[in-house]
């Protein structure tokens, strides 16, 4: 068996449970993958979804928003689609800028890129597919930087 | 679920419990409002139970900031986990706000 | 896209986060490999190690236990090896049996079947190895019952 | 990590933090037996804040469960999450024991 890890402990029954937390801690992929759909996930489809009903559908009670959840072990996949005209997301500027840094709006397009692995529109601009990757080497910050 | 205020000395603080999100930004904002045209002016918003922050959340909580400094006050910001940090980071608003470790360290010399 | 799961939301910003809340909730494969990990292989791991130091390495400081991990994103394997003469765990009788539910010791071995996916020792008897599956369907209970 | 030992009327409540495994169980045992010694007869244990248990834990509470009973005594369990209640199933020790929800229900007519 290859070994990624290899300790060899005294006989101490008090070095058991030091040894056991080293061991599982050494083993955060899955911890991560949790944390980062905990996390990461939620802010970017909270996003979407406040996006599709604000400025898609314009706060139009009479108007749907369409999510399409794929769920496998190796990524969650999003589609958000609203009823609106779309728009072009390359025109939304980059809020980290001086000019906008104190803006208050205009971060949800930026969030959705850096939190998530992947940030893809329809040509229309009213569908949005999100990607989050469980299994992948991204941390909070390692998004697709699209 | 829910926005927890209370006074601590001339000190409003504001905990945030579960999600600042665009459904219930705008009750936060409410609350904070109220309590600057009473003429509170040092405000702490605390984030120890708070599980995400989206943009507009973010958004609201640079127009309370604003609003505050308006009125000579000031707005501080304790507890941010490592995930909550992070997107203040990303944003550049850690540049824009005084953000404490706990409450303790936000409350003290303001 | 597949799609496991299609809701069709109103433009109502108050059911964001339910909705957010429900996708990730059906989500839960990576949560269940992290909460297996830190318990089930936590509790398994314990037992081997203490094994190996109280039978095994009966106690004697000078004697050593190895452990050797091996962690990928399908499962984590930890095989244990102490210094001792080894034993025959088909000898050790069920400990669940009305015979044995209230002996003091003797559940050991049966928390590493019943909590692991693969328990497996050496001819000699002083090598056990201990596999979790990280993608798989087993519950707390769904162990292998070997 | 530790055992907490506090009196409510009667009884001694133990809340034990972090895990109870082979390197602390004789220190819970000890802690028990000194009560019983002192003649306290009602014990309840609390796991609300308790990682996980290995099989020389779970012994330990047989042990004391059979001593405690011995002086006419009672142990009591209480506050198991769901992976730990599962382990008392595994090895059928939920039959031997009177394991309660939480601590206000194990306490509830003793
Ligand atoms: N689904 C959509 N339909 C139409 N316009 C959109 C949509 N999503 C985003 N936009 C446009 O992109 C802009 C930037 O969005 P975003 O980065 O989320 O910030 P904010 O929501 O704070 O304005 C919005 O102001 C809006 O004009
Ligand atoms: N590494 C080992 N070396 C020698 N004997 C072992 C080893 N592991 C287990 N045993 C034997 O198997 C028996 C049952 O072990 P176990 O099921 O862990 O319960 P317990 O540790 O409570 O006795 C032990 O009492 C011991 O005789």
């Amino acid at each position: 068996m290859d070994k990624d890890l290899i300790l060899e402990l005294p006989t101490d029954l008090q070095s058991i449970e030091d040894a056991v937390d080293y061991v599982v801690a050494r083993c955060d992929a899955c911890e991560r993958a949790a944390s980062r759909l905990r996390f990461n996930f939620r802010v970017g489809l909270t996003e979407a979804l406040s996006n599709a009903m604000l400025y898609g559908n314009g706060h139009d009670p009479s108007k749907r928003v369409m999510v399409e959840v794929r769920i496998n072990k190796v990524m969650v996949t999003a589609r958000v689609t609203d009823q609106g005209v779309g728009f072009d997301p390359a025109l939304v500027p980059d809020p980290t800028t001086p000019d906008h840094l104190s803006d208050v709006g205009g971060r949800g397009l930026f969030l959705m890129k850096k939190l998530l692995d992947e940030v893809s529109f329809n040509d229309r601009g009213n569908s949005v597919t999100l990607v989050l990757r469980l299994d992948g080497d991204g941390v909070l910050e390692g998004g697709a930087q699209a | 679920m829910g926005f927890q205020v209370s006074q601590s000395g001339d000190v409003t603080l504001v905990e945030v419990e579960g999600q600042l999100i665009v459904g219930n930004r705008q009750e936060l904002k409410q609350k904070v409002l109220e309590h600057l045209e009473e003429g509170d002016r040092k405000f702490v918003i605390d984030f120890s139970n708070t599980g995400y922050i989206d943009s507009s959340g973010l958004g609201v909580l640079v127009s309370l900031s604003k609003k505050i400094r308006e009125q000579s006050g000031e707005l501080r910001l304790s507890s941010l986990n490592e995930d909550l940090k992070t997107l203040f980071e990303l944003t550049k608003l850690d540049t824009l706000f005084r953000i404490a470790d706990d409450k303790a360290q936000a409350l003290d010399g303001f």
